[in-house]
């Protein structure tokens, strides 16, 4: 791999570079507590040091909502209207937001991929960005705590600026671009490096790896946790909204009024509502609250290939984000250690 | 009362007519603040309806109103809070083959349901009308659904423009609409708004009320007072919210006066509350 | 492998109905033809595949194909009037056109079907999928052995596909089929009364060297499987054919979602065809 | 006591194209009139009932619901009260706000009334939607002009009716600078079009049959200009009173036929709304609407209610170019983060509001206990306030008319719906009405 350093007087500039050539998106504040991903103005409003944002990256490949085709109800024709395919520049993601992408990726690009997101998501440049945990993080024990695939360069905050590592050819090409940003690294930069990645792995509050927690929950799907904690939830669906792995999506037809045409839409769905396990007829297979608590605990610890991760990469957001305080780390801590003596 | 399953229809599906004919609508209002209609003489495309329907009855905007026609599809806005709004309730519903609840006071009562469980009809006019005598005769408020069959329910105070459109262009089309299951919370976390509940313990009603408005007053910093009503089908997790904001120092009262305000015709909401703070005196 | 083209992924194509058979109450039968000649030509689809059916304006219903496999453009798709979609659907007249993606799914593995005996079980709209494994044997007759189907249904008019079985008696004797049809809760039916698994010991296929295909409620599975393997069924020759919410049909949308922490399964994409082994090794299956 | 005999019953059972359910009843004894009722039979909501035990925060939130098509009226005028009970003051910049969320109301109100409910009337069509064919341009006026009101409400208040933004001590946002900036421009281009509505107006005779003296009332606007807030009742009989102390002076009674209470100046019936505060301030008006109205003058005659509609115009015209200057002034001045003051509620007080809503005076009471919890609410709205005086007109209608051997009850009731519909009434605000003493 190749490794530049970017000086910290120069990261403005690159960000400016950057939001030339497409549409530069990044964490801002928004609020008090709360950062967001959102469009950037002003290269100043970007911030370097956030928790988490509230809405994951995947909602730049992935809309909330999007017209998927328009259609002719007299013909029984459809127009599909696919993304204009424009750059989009994607800065500062965590590693495990990127973990993210790439789990997003093993779903919708695969043999029967998803146009929709491909053709954004192969219009799309990731710059990721170094972090340190607080306590909702456990992104170690889900081995997404650092990444070495899913980006075009990767900062590394060092005490002057930023050691970069360049993982594509795009980001090769950046590199080429703008040589006037970049210098070689010192030996100095190298233990910088190491030294902040041994203080940010000292700092996660849970330590070791999960890899067998999928076995240990599925040992004990009646645990009393289940029931106990799926009382406190509100079923507001916050936890899959801001997961970066969610991606369950819901279809509907809107007709014009005069009925001769209309829109397919599709947009961000829950396992946590209630018609989500729903069929015609009127069956439901995930019924009752604890059903649909249940299966969001079973599908976030299920085992993705592609990465080999799990599909929960240890962001925190769905406990960050949960009105009622559901603690998903603390809950998994506790099954787990159910009859292993904890 | 058990509100329809909302699988399948039991009522007539309007026959799609486009050239051939036009639908007939007929829009009727009990006793309510003219909101809903407001809205919906004001929707950006309501020439464009109106060249589409026929509009059989609506007083609000027009003379050539009657109640007394049969109508495809039929809105009523407004509790019931008179007997001649029953009689007239009931007059529609033997007109329409579908009969809509649009806005908060058809679908749970309204505002004017504030006081339900406390105080009765005749203590209310008591209070405001003391001794004296109206000729006509008042009820106590309540969603139309306690009187009739209601095919669907376009909740929100006043109603979304989006939402009457979409169902209005459903209904034309032959279909019907699809139902919201889910609340405000989610739309609110969609629109990537922070969340003024976690944030500021503000006493935001978002998890606990139907989805539609995109989260329109969380989005100005303002908590959700729950006016679309509760998420339908026993979704609404009034002792889960009630948990969180105790734990946020609210007081009992406080909680069940603020959850009232839309919801006081849910039959969960006392049921759960007591779930959380133990029976009422 | 070459790279997967993203626009074939939710392709439509628009298709003609021709016919309707009215099969039960709730269940007609519509007869499809793709309305591009290429499309006609170049269509393939297994046993247990199903397609996502578009009503434009209405929306989409994942149907399986219940037709042979072996009839190029035509198409055939028992549909049941449950919800929004479907109920449109049988309003439909024929001349009228509507728009197909697919087929998706695994579908039947057919290949471990040949030289051995054939059991079809289906109880209510189990029959739709199975009737195209049925007409994929009679079609490719002579790589079955001995073929048992059973068929069967609360109500002796619920049957599905009944008076088509029933028509098929005499040469299916000649041709070592063997048809059982039976209402489970019918005073009124004069025929073969029992659930499915009740009529496994009367069936004219060798456990031993049997596959069988199941489809119908969970409910039957749990009996069925019991059953079989106690009259010595080769599990690994066992599938079952589930029904979930396939909206998307792709592996995508999620609503089929099933399993636990280990066995995370999309029932589109993985299924809708499962085998014995992956229904005890994956808890919610059935 | 003999039954009146009646030779012509005339019965309006539902008045069209009105806010609210009432109808006309008019009961002959001969050939002289009986009684004339207004019949409002639209359901009591006890508001002021609801409203007791309940934290002033959500009362306030529970208010607008009063009344859609001046939500923002029923809005501000409590909040209002509230702070004025809590002693609490809001900054300037939330007072500008608040008066342009209230004109965006007076625009969207006055527009609907104009072309949507009285307008058909004027030009022979049973609604709006029948005039499409022939009166595209001034449908296309009304639908920008509604929009425009709507618009500033929605930016300021979260939406055109109901608006949640609007809070005790401020808003809970404050729009960016750009949003006003919007406002403003679109303002500036409704200058012509706010003058559709006076134009179709003009030159409808003023029926002389209800033509009579009447004392108007109408609250003196702060500052010298023509607007809602004010603190003095200024009467057409030369009187001033504190708005505060309304309840000295305008009272309230039930009367059997009508859910809505009738009011009274010093017990007698009197006229409220933008006829009054026409012909008390309209010196004050912008430059523009104030050359409208000289020139229009024969139109606006303080005797006849007929005129509300020409006055309502005139004030259409004036708030356009008013809300213009407050966008253009907030977006030179907006201050993101000045959003609420901090309150605290410690001791109990009584708080009184009164305002111009579109259709007239508003009053509000409000009792606050110390928890912040109300103890006691009154409300009297415009619409209550007038409908004795609307009687009285209706009468002179028939009165007038079976002078001139009009007999045919169709042709009365028709008028009557008319002199009904002048006065812009909002029959379901009316409905509730305050507590009886």
């Amino acid at each position: 791999m190749r490794y530049v350093k970017l000086p910290k007087e120069k990261v403005c500039e690159f960000l400016e570079r950057l939001k030339s050539m497409g549409t530069l998106y990044g964490p801002k504040k928004i609020s008090e507590k709360f950062y967001d991903f959102r469009e950037i103005g002003d290269v100043k409003e970007v911030e370097f040091e956030y928790n988490r944002t509230i809405t994951p990256p995947r909602k730049y490949f992935f809309p909330e909502r999007e017209t998927v085709f328009t259609f002719d109800t007299v013909n029984v024709e459809i127009h599909e209207t696919m993304p204009e395919g424009k750059p989009i520049i994607l800065f500062g993601v965590h590693a495990c937001d990127i973990v993210g992408l790439r789990i997003m990726d093993s779903r919708f690009i695969d043999d029967l991929p998803d146009p929709y997101y491909q053709i954004r998501r192969e219009n799309g440049i990731i710059i990721g960005l170094s972090c340190l945990p607080d306590e909702y993080c456990f992104c170690s024990v889900r081995r997404t705590d650092f990444v070495d695939a899913g980006f075009d360069l990767f900062l590394h905050l060092l005490p002057d600026g930023y050691l970069v590592r360049v993982g594509t050819v795009t980001g090769h090409k950046l590199i080429e671009n703008s040589p006037e940003y970049f210098e070689e690294i010192s030996s100095e930069d190298k233990d910088n490096f190491a030294k902040f990645e041994t203080k940010r792995r000292s700092m996660f509050t849970v330590q070791g790896n999960w890899d067998d927690m999928r076995y240990r929950l599925e040992l004990h799907l009646d645990h009393p946790m289940y029931m106990r904690e799926s009382d406190k939830c509100l079923g507001c669906g916050n936890c899959t909204l801001t997961c970066p792995t969610c991606r369950c999506y819901e279809v509907k037809d809107l007709p014009t009024l005069d009925g001769t045409g209309g829109e397919r839409i599709r947009f961000w769905d829950s396992c946590q509502f209630r018609s989500h396990g729903l069929v015609a007829g009127g069956h439901n297979f995930r019924p009752t609250k604890k059903d649909r608590f249940l299966n969001r605990y079973q599908c976030k610890n299920a085992y993705c290939e592609t990465t080999t991760t799990s599909y929960c990469v240890g962001c925190g957001r769905c406990t960050y984000f949960c009105p009622a305080d559901i603690q998903f780390k603390e809950n998994l801590l506790e099954v787990y250690g159910t009859g292993g003596g904890a | 009362m058990e509100r329809s399953k909302m699988i399948l229809p039991d009522h007539e599906i309007i026959e799609e007519c486009r050239d051939v004919c036009r639908a007939t609508v007929g829009v009727y209002v009990l006793t309510s603040c003219y909101g809903c209609q407001l809205v919906m003489a004001t929707v950006q495309k309501i020439m464009e309806i109106a060249n589409l329907v026929d509009f059989k009855c609506f007083y609000m905007v027009s003379s050539k109103s009657s109640m007394h026609e049969p109508v495809d599809i039929a809105f009523v806005e407004g509790s019931v809070s008179t007997e001649k709004d029953l009689e007239e309730l009931k007059e529609v519903r033997k007109n329409a083959k579908v009969l809509v609840a649009i806005g908060a006071c058809a679908v749970n009562g309204g505002v004017q349901s504030w006081s339900e469980g406390d105080l009765n009809y005749d203590e209310l006019y008591a209070s405001v009308y003391g001794d004296s005598k109206i000729k006509y005769k008042g009820l106590q408020a309540a969603p139309i659904d306690s009187y009739v069959k209601v095919d669907y329910f376009l909740p929100g105070c006043p109603p979304e423009e989006d939402e009457i459109m979409y169902f209005l262009s459903t209904f034309l089309f032959g279909s019907y609409p699809e139902e919201i299951d889910y609340p405000v919370c989610a739309e609110c976390r969609l629109e990537g708004n922070p969340c003024i509940l976690i944030e500021s313990d503000a006493p935001c009603l978002g998890p606990i009320t139907v989805a539609g408005c995109k989260a329109r007053c969380p989005s100005f910093g303002v908590p959700c007072i729950g006016c679309r009503g509760p998420v339908p089908h026993d979704n609404s997790w009034f002792d889960s919210l009630a948990l969180i904001f105790r734990n946020k120092g609210y007081s009992k009262d406080y909680i069940r006066e603020r959850m009232k305000i839309f919801c006081s015709f849910d039959k969960n909401l006392e049921e759960r509350l007591e779930k959380v703070f133990g029976r009422k005196k | 492998m070459s790279k997967p083209d993203p626009m074939k992924t939710y392709e439509t194509h628009k298709c003609r109905l021709l016919r309707v058979y009215g099969l039960t109450e709730h269940e007609k039968l519509f007869l499809f033809r793709f309305d591009d000649p290429e499309i006609a030509q170049s269509w393939r689809f297994m046993p247990g595949q199903f397609v996502e059916l578009s009503l434009l304006g209405h929306g989409e219903v994942p149907i399986s194909i219940c037709s042979s496999a072996r009839r190029m453009g035509f198409f055939e798709l028992c549909i049941r009037k449950a919800g929004r979609v479907t109920s449109e659907i049988h309003k439909l007249k024929p001349g009228d056109m509507v728009r197909i993606r697919g087929p998706y799914g695994n579908g039947f593995p057919m290949d471990r079907f040949y030289d051995r005996d054939l059991l079809l079980v289906a109880a209510g709209l189990g029959m739709a999928p199975l009737r195209s494994v049925f007409l994929y044997a009679l079609d490719n007759r002579w790589l079955f052995g001995n073929i048992t189907i059973i068929n069967s249904s609360k109500l002796g008019k619920e049957l599905l596909f009944a008076k088509e079985l029933k028509a098929m008696r005499d040469i299916a004797t000649a041709e070592n089929i063997e048809i059982i049809q039976t209402a489970t809760r019918d005073p009124d039916w004069g025929g073969l009364t029992g659930r499915a698994p009740t009529h496994l010991d009367k069936v004219n296929v060798d456990p031993t060297k049997c596959t069988a295909a199941l489809c119908g409620p969970p409910r039957m599975y749990k009996s069925m499987f019991e059953q079989m393997i106690k009259l010595g069924y080769d599990p690994r020759y066992i599938f079952v054919n589930l029904e979930r919410r396939m909206k998307c049909g792709v592996g995508k949308c999620g609503h089929c979602n099933i399993g636990t922490a280990t066995s995370w399964k999309y029932t589109c994409k993985d299924g809708p065809v499962f085998d014995y082994y992956d229904i005890i090794s994956i808890p919610g299956l059935i | 006591m003999p039954k009146k005999k009646i030779i012509h019953p005339i019965t309006v059972d539902h008045i069209a194209r009105i806010e609210g359910k009432a109808g006309i009843e008019v009961i002959l004894d001969g050939k002289k009139v009986d009684v004339v009722n207004v019949n409002v039979f639209e359901g009591p909501r006890f508001f002021e009932a609801i409203a007791v035990g309940k934290h002033v925060e959500e009362a306030v939130a529970v208010f607008p619901r009063v009344c859609s098509f001046c939500a923002a009226a029923h809005k501000i005028t409590p909040v209002l009260a509230a702070e004025n009970a809590m002693g609490l003051e809001p900054s300037e910049q939330t007072m500008k706000m608040r008066e342009l969320l209230y004109i965006g109301d007076f625009i969207q109100s006055h527009t609907l009334h104009l072309f949507f409910l009285a307008l058909p009337d004027f030009l022979g069509f049973p609604d709006v939607f029948s005039m499409q064919g022939a009166h595209k341009d001034i449908l296309n006026a009304a639908i920008a002009l509604k929009d425009i009101g709507a618009h500033i409400q929605t930016v300021i208040g979260s939406r055109a009716i109901h608006q949640e933004n609007a809070l005790i001590g401020g808003f809970g946002k404050i729009p960016p600078k750009k949003s006003w900036e919007t406002m403003r421009q679109k303002l500036r281009s409704l200058h012509d079009v706010a003058e559709e509505a006076l134009e179709q107006f003009v030159g409808f005779p003023l029926w002389p049959e209800v033509e009579a003296d009447r004392v108007h009332l109408a609250l003196e606007p702060i500052d010298g200009t023509y607007t809602m807030f004010g603190n003095t009742i200024h009467a057409s009989d030369g009187s001033k009173f504190k708005a505060n102390a309304y309840q000295m002076r305008i009272s309230e009674k039930v009367v059997p036929h009508s859910f809505a209470k009738h009011g009274s100046y010093n017990d007698q019936p009197f006229m409220t709304g933008a006829l009054s505060r026409f012909t008390l301030f309209n010196d004050r008006l912008s430059k523009r609407a104030k050359l409208l109205a000289r020139t229009y003058e024969e139109y606006l005659d303080a005797k006849n209610p007929l005129s509300n509609n020409l006055a309502q115009a005139i004030e259409l015209i004036h708030y356009i170019h008013r809300a213009e200057i407050m966008a253009d002034e907030l977006a030179s001045s907006i201050k993101p983060n000045e959003r609420r003051v901090e309150f605290e509620i410690t001791k109990a007080a009584t708080g009184v509001c009164v305002t111009e809503a579109p259709r007239g005076l508003l009053a509000y009471t409000l009792k606050i206990n110390k928890n912040g919890v109300i103890r006691a609410a009154n409300i009297i709205t415009p619409t209550a306030m007038y409908l004795p005086m609307m009687e009285a007109d209706l009468r002179r209608m028939v009165e007038g008319l079976l002078e001139q051997g009009i007999t045919d009850s169709k042709t009365i009731a028709q008028k009557l719906e008319t002199v009904v519909r002048s006065y812009d009434p909002c029959v379901s605000c009316s409905v509730h009405v305050a507590r009886v003493k």
